[in-house]
């Protein structure tokens, strides 16, 4: 499904919305059902779950957005000094790209946050890192596989200089739509980690920032008084990453 | 590959005997040894597995376990300890003096790095006088050693010689002389233990297995689905759904333990008294408590039905003026609706662990109230090895929200003492120090009473921590186990007199 | 607890687990009173009578503000009374007879001390002849210990009014001045003098026919015979319960199936059934404890809570209850679950101050020499 | 005799990038355990107390870099030590086996249910097509993405809940593998490698690469012709689709070890994904490196063995390399 950016913006517009985590606090309004004031009732500290999960979309921006930072700018930096110059520095990003794509993503935040303290930060830049390997696979095997084209060689020929030629015909015109696909893959490892390791343990983002996994988890963790409590962020968790896994390969 | 895990493979399926009593620990063991474990998933499972030369009888009073009877020399600076005869080791060998001479120096031995060596610190010598008799020498003089002699002996026939090595085959084959041995380590973390026959007492249960039941919203459905006998600890919010069951029965015990948010009196802005006060006074503790559960509010370092608590102290209460007098005492400046120190707006950190249950619940809604009140907060949740180290050796953190477990005793020395081990809040008073002192070494009951309450008093006076509450604990049984005693802190003392129908 | 705010059992379980099916046969609980009043909720008004609130505060365990009230909640609660101070009379002779063996089995009583002479005078007074023999008698040495003596003498002849004895309860009997502190001494006959009172008013009242909020069930609720071995006991009376329960989850959902919507209402916020069921179970542990059987007083009493509001005097936890749970953890041995008991029962009634005190010494004593532990 | 030994250098150079990648795996996680705050001794109770024996014996004294230093040098000259802290003293070598070999028993079966799935769906959607499967094929791809970790829990409680009100009513009498997750057996199991098979978007990923190689064959001119010749396709499409599927198998594993970690917890499975959670736990550096080597060893390998079959298999890769 290809994402409309209007569909973008607004999920960008409502999640900063200005919305108090610590304001919402109240424990007479604990466990309310739907109902007038809250459209999806209360969890078990009388927090408003519709504000929340709006709310929980701010991580996804700002941590998937610096994740996505991250994987692509590192990724195609690599990815395209392989591919342009193929040899000795394909092969060493090959190990490097190898060493780090053989650690499962979710070890590796998970010792990242083990290591730096878990949190926002260090769960993006975690991501971050461990789809690097995979966008600079994309964009030297692009790259590699166009150097030899035709058209290259028939530029080169009418004088346009090495520069021109690299950053506009290969990399901005042939490889954005693949490389926008692995980013897409990118988020979709944060939104998911991030339910991940609030679900497992001590790691996840801190209270009281919100977000989708630490509301999963306390809905989870104080018996299941109002379904929307974990209804509602397994929902947005869902439909995050069903958008962001496009539908068909790019080409 | 050491061969008791091989069979485990096997994975028959554990339907429940009758004579299987199934328990539930948020954490199995790692090791089953005493001389390291001191987890109380370890110490309960040690009281299974392992005997001391004393224990507790059903009344809770000193008495002989694998020691028949013993003698304390005039000058009460040493004592001789006779071991029963009719003691045999899970393996079939006899207990021998010696086996008592090696436990206390392996305790004591740097290598061995035992963790409960703190238990045998106050002996000075111990020697085999032969086969069945023990003699102690002390390092001070002691008017009921028995008291002390509770730590559990180890088969030196087990072990070749010190230091004892955590890594020893020990660890794959425990032996001790307990009512129950380890039969088998198996592949999901649990263990079985089958009846020791050669005990020297009837044991009424067949075969007690612990479960590692990691996720607490599972154990008590557990217990309900009948796949679990015995829940040491009964969360608040299951307390409804056990009580309405006719196949469950909840037993109360009594668990010195009190919840507390300590401030960091090495810290500059927290060292400042009045300034500890005001934070004390912005705080709703009963709004705190809501969540977490049934328990009762406290104003200092014991529980309200403890002999040393003093009454006459009020527990703080929220109190939006007297907070603002103090923290202007205290040198904060109120600008508008938040307060700053040096013209800089007040920013705190505090620190709680994940292992302690709602704390989660309890920690944002304080940080709700204290940015109501203008002071921003804000928590990082800590596992238990972060924990140990960010506050046990570096006390970097401003607040502290934690939880003490107390025994019968109720010894806060380590706590608010200033040589104390355990002080992380960094608490020193002199007078504290001196009261603390005279109850350690008072022999009449009224005037150690007295000298506690009044140190309470005056730790409360001075409010090294905000102290909150204590919780009300369960256990939960399934009424198929009969003649159930339970120990309040080591929970399987009296296990040989349980019975299952 | 306000009554108002009584927590509605089913609501919680409904997440959580399953109700248990109800097995066992019917009992006579048909006839009892409760089961009147669930099938004609109408007749709860003129079966109150006058006396509304009076039965209100009854329920509640409130026998103070019941008292007040007059007519048939004032001689109802004029025998809880009786009941609730023949109890704790008989525990604080325990704790003085307990305190007195353990401080001479550890050798170092206080010689200079009025302490021993205490002792003598709790147990002479409870009536425990033999023990008292051990103990020195004779006149008080401290004359203001003599003329309290005096006082409660007046107080038990008729010539004075318990209230006399408000003024002496808030603070220690005798203040002796010790090495670095003080030794506060308790009153040892307070409570043996509300219990001869309060005995000598409740039979100054007639007997009541109205069985409102009593712990009568219909068929009277009888002991297990003692088994031969102790150990047993606690496991014959828990079967006790288990059968009453049965019997009681029956009728429940018999009687809600049929009963009105007012009736069912009645029956769930005033907790009629957990309420009688409280009150006959501590009516069956004061028996176990006075046929000296302190493991099934100790059982009974554990199954009675209300675990919900554990430490909260209200409808189910009765003030006796508290009474019976601390005397049974004494005579079973855990003196500190005593304590914690007797805790929740020091602030609504200040007469058991004395008995606290005492009891929170013979804990000390108890732990004087053990080795301290404290974790995380 | 000239290209065999193009292509011996070449796999020969693959096979030392692959050591490489397993060796800078190694520091990563040797440095990042260094780096976290608190170690094994924190774990233990009263732990300081022994500090100075233990931090000698377990190498855990000294800076970062002598940390990282003894690390790298215990793990090259393969010595994995024992555990510390989570099974102290049993050698890591044992646990890292006993902990593969139950989670291949789980990651194999759901790797094989997860590319049938997908194989199944995406030639179901080539085919007859239409819009009532297409949008069949959307909602499961949007049930696969929910979280695992609800998938999990409510596996277990609902299934628990089922069976414990048929159980109450009697009419059924208590099944061996009840109640979840304690009791082991074939429901749990099945359970678990359906989940991580199917779950956390596994579905919608898998479908999209399926269907992308069978829309490569489906246009492909050797297939028209053998369509034309009427031959039989399946053989044809097996042979085809063998090196692409093991590529895409060695790309799914890593990603199911998260999926692994979720459902071995939920369902109190013993394999190496709860050995690695709970050794980061106890900071018991020695196992959780063992755990996270062997698993990259193993992507890496399996990698390594789809480029061999590929250069087996497919003329063509043997020119590429050449």
């Amino acid at each position: 499904m290809t994402l409309r950016p209007g569909l973008i913006l607004a999920f960008i517009v409502l999640a900063f919305l200005p919305y108090d985590p610590l304001a919402d606090v109240g424990a007479m309004a604990a466990d309310l059902g739907a109902g007038p004031g809250h459209w999806l009732g209360t969890d078990h500290l009388g927090r408003d779950i519709l504000a929340r999960t709006r709310v929980g979309g701010r991580i996804v921006v700002l941590s998937g957005g610096l994740a996505m930072l991250v994987a692509g700018g590192l990724g195609v930096g690599l990815g395209a000094l392989a591919g342009w110059f193929g040899g000795l520095p394909a092969a060493a990003l090959r190990a490097l790209g190898g060493g780090l794509s053989a650690i499962p993503s979710l070890v590796l935040v998970v010792l990242a946050c083990l290591a730096f303290g878990g949190g926002p930060l260090t769960l993006a830049i975690g991501c971050g890192f461990a789809s690097v390997p995979a966008v600079a696979e994309a964009v030297a095997g692009r790259l590699d596989a166009l150097r030899r084209e035709e058209f290259v060689v028939a530029a080169r020929g009418h004088g346009i200089g090495n520069a021109r030629i690299f950053l506009w015909h290969l990399l901005w015109v042939n490889t954005r739509r693949l490389v926008a696909r692995e980013l897409g893959v990118t988020l979709t490892l944060l939104v998911v980690t991030e339910v991940t390791v609030a679900y497992l343990g001590a790691f996840g983002v801190p209270e009281p920032t919100v977000s989708w996994g630490n509301m999963l988890d306390h809905a989870l963790r104080s018996g299941c008084a109002n379904p929307w409590s974990w209804g509602a962020p397994a929902l947005a968790t869902a439909a995050t990453v069903w958008a962001t896994a496009p539908a068909e390969e790019p080409t | 590959m050491h061969r008791l895990l091989l069979p485990a493979l096997l994975l028959l399926p554990l339907i429940a005997e009758a004579g299987n009593l199934r328990f539930a620990e948020d954490q199995a063991p790692a090791l089953v040894n005493p001389i390291y474990g001191s987890t109380m998933a370890e110490a309960r499972v040690n009281e299974l597995v392992f005997e001391g030369l004393y224990t507790d009888d059903t009344e809770l009073a000193t008495t002989p376990a694998l020691a028949e009877s013993s003698r304390i020399a005039d000058d009460k600076l040493s004592m001789e300890v006779t071991l029963r005869s009719d003691v045999a080791w899970h393996d079939g060998q006899p207990l021998t003096a010696d086996d008592v001479v090696f436990t206390i120096k392996a305790m004591q031995d740097r290598a061995t790095a035992s963790t409960e060596s703190g238990r045998v610190a106050w002996i000075a010598d111990a020697v085999a006088l032969d086969a069945r008799t023990v003699k102690l020498t002390f390092v001070r003089m002691e008017a009921r050693p028995e008291d002390k002699l509770f730590f559990k002996i180890l088969p030196k026939h087990a072990f070749n010689g010190l230091p004892v090595r955590r890594s020893d085959t020990f660890r794959t084959k425990p032996v001790g002389t307990g009512p129950w041995r380890l039969a088998l380590f198996n592949e999901d973390n649990s263990i079985t233990f089958k009846k020791h026959d050669g005990w020297r007492d009837a044991v009424g249960i067949d075969e007690v297995t612990l479960r590692e039941v990691a996720d607490k919203n599972y154990q008590a459905k557990l217990v309900l689905y009948e796949s679990l006998e015995a829940l040491v600890r009964v969360l608040p919010r299951d307390l409804a759904m056990l009580q309405n069951n006719r196949k469950v029965e909840l037993y109360p015990y009594q668990t010195n333990s009190w919840w507390y948010l300590g401030y960091n009196l090495n810290r500059p802005l927290t060292a400042n008294a009045s300034v500890r006060r005001g934070l004390s006074e912005l705080v709703d503790v009963d709004a705190l408590l809501a969540p977490v559960g049934t328990g009762a509010r406290i104003s200092g370092p014991f529980v309200p039905s403890s002999p040393y608590y003093n009454h006459d102290v009020e527990p703080t209460v929220a109190d939006a003026d007297e907070a603002a007098t103090q923290l202007t005492a205290g040198g904060l400046v109120q600008d508008g609706d938040t307060w700053k120190k040096d013209g800089r707006a007040i920013t705190l950190t505090a620190v709680a662990p994940t292992s302690l249950e709602s704390v989660q619940e309890v920690a944002i809604n304080l940080q709700s109230q204290l940015q109501s009140a203008g002071i921003k907060l804000d928590v990082q949740f800590l596992d238990d090895a972060t924990w140990k180290q960010r506050v046990w050796r570096d006390h970097d953190y401003d607040l502290l929200l934690g939880q003490w477990t107390f025994d019968r005793n109720e010894d806060i020395r380590e706590q608010f003492h200033s040589l104390g081990t355990r002080n992380f809040v960094g608490y020193k008073n002199p007078a504290v120090d001196a009261l603390l002192d005279k109850a350690r070494d008072a022999t009449d009951p009224y005037v150690r009473k007295a000298t506690l309450r009044e140190a309470h008093k005056l730790i409360a006076a001075d409010q090294p921590m905000l102290f909150l509450w204590t919780l009300d604990s369960y256990a939960a049984m399934s009424v198929r186990v009969k003649n159930v005693l339970i120990h309040p802190f080591y929970f399987f003392t009296f296990a040989p007199k349980w019975t299952m129908k | 607890m306000s009554p108002s705010a009584l927590v509605l059992l089913g609501a919680l379980s409904a997440c959580t687990g399953s109700e248990s099916a109800p097995e066992g046969a019917a009992a006579p609980i048909e006839s009892s009173w409760m089961a009147d009043l669930v099938a004609a909720p109408a007749s709860f008004a003129e079966r109150v009578g006058g006396a509304r609130e009076g039965w209100i505060a009854l329920h509640r365990n409130d026998w103070r503000a019941a008292a007040a009230a007059g007519g048939d909640p004032e001689a109802r609660s004029a025998r809880e009374f009786a009941k609730f101070y023949a109890v704790l009379a008989a525990m604080d002779a325990e704790v003085w007879s307990r305190m007195g063996r353990a401080w001479s089995a550890r050798g170092t009583l206080p010689p200079a001390s009025l302490l021993p002479w205490l002792i003598g005078a709790a147990l002479a007074d409870a009536g425990r002849d033999e023990e008292a023999a051990a103990w020195p008698a004779g006149e008080a040495a401290v004359p203001s210990v003599a003329e309290r003596k005096r006082l409660h003498d007046r107080v038990r002849a008729g010539a004075a009014d318990l209230g006399s004895l408000e003024a002496t309860q808030a603070d220690a009997l005798l203040v002796e001045p010790v090495e670095g502190g003080a030794r506060e001494l308790a009153d040892p006959w307070v409570l043996r003098t509300h219990a001869r009172v309060s005995r000598q008013r409740a039979d100054a009242h007639a007997a009541v026919d109205q069985a409102l909020f009593s712990s009568d069930l219909g068929a009277p609720l009888h002991l297990p015979a003692a088994p031969t071995d102790p150990g047993a006991d606690a496991d014959a009376c828990r079967g006790t319960v288990r059968e009453l329960d049965a019997s009681l989850d029956a009728w429940r959902t018999s009687a809600s199936a049929n009963a009105s919507p007012e009736g069912r209402q009645l029956l769930d916020d005033l907790r009629l059934v957990e309420g009688a069921r409280a009150r006959a179970l501590v009516e069956l542990a004061v028996t176990a404890l006075e046929s000296d059987r302190p493991t099934c007083a100790l059982a009974l009493s554990h199954l009675a809570i209300d675990h919900e509001s554990p430490r909260a005097i209200g409808p189910v936890n009765s003030p006796t209850l508290f009474a019976a749970l601390a005397s049974a953890e004494l005579r079973v041995g855990h003196t500190r679950e005593a304590l914690d008991a007797i805790e929740v029962l020091v602030a609504p009634w200040p007469e058991t101050r004395g008995l606290d005190e005492t009891l929170s010494t013979l804990v000390v004593l108890e732990g004087l020499d053990r080795r301290g532990d404290s974790r995380e | 005799m000239a290209r065999f030994a193009a292509i011996g250098w070449a796999l020969a150079g693959r096979t030392l990038t692959s050591i490489l990648s397993v060796l800078v795996a190694g520091t990563l996680i040797v440095g990042l355990f260094a780096r976290a705050p608190g170690d094994a001794i924190d774990t233990l109770e009263n732990g300081d107390s022994v500090r100075a024996t233990l931090e000698s014996e377990w190498g855990l004294g000294g800076s970062f870099l002598a940390r990282v230093g003894t690390g790298m040098a215990r793990l090259s000259t393969g010595d994995f030590g024992e555990s510390l802290t989570y099974k102290p003293g049993v050698p890591v070598l044992d646990l890292v086996r006993t902990g593969v070999v139950t989670s291949a028993q789980l990651l194999l079966p759901a790797t094989l249910l997860g590319l049938v799935l997908a194989f199944g769906a995406a030639a179901l959607a080539g085919g007859a097509g239409g819009s009532a499967l297409a949008r069949i094929m959307r909602l499961l791809s949007g049930i696969s993405a929910l979280p695992l970790v609800l998938g999990a829990l409510a596996a277990v409680n609902g299934v628990n809940a089922a069976t414990w009100a048929l159980l109450e009513r009697g009419l059924i009498d208590r099944p061996s593998w009840f109640a979840l997750p304690e009791e082991p057996g074939l429901v749990r199991t099945g359970l678990a490698i359906a989940l991580l098979g199917f779950g956390s978007a596994r579905f919608a990923q898998l479908t999209r690469r399926a269907r992308s190689m069978l829309a490569v064959l489906d246009s492909a001119p050797f297939v028209a012709a053998e369509r034309a010749r009427g031959g039989p396709l399946v053989p044809l499409y097996a042979r085809h689709l063998l090196v692409p599927t093991l590529r895409l198998a060695a790309d799914t594993l890593p990603a199911l070890f998260a999926g692994l970690i979720v459902v071995e917890r939920a369902f109190h499975l013993p394999g190496a994904g709860t050995s690695f959670w709970e050794s980061c736990a106890h900071r018991d550096w020695p196992l959780a490196a063992g755990l996270a080597l062997a698993f990259a060893a193993g992507v890496v390998g399996l990698r390594l063995l789809s480029e061999a079959v590929a250069v087996v298999v497919d003329p063509r890769e043997r020119e590429a390399l050449a």
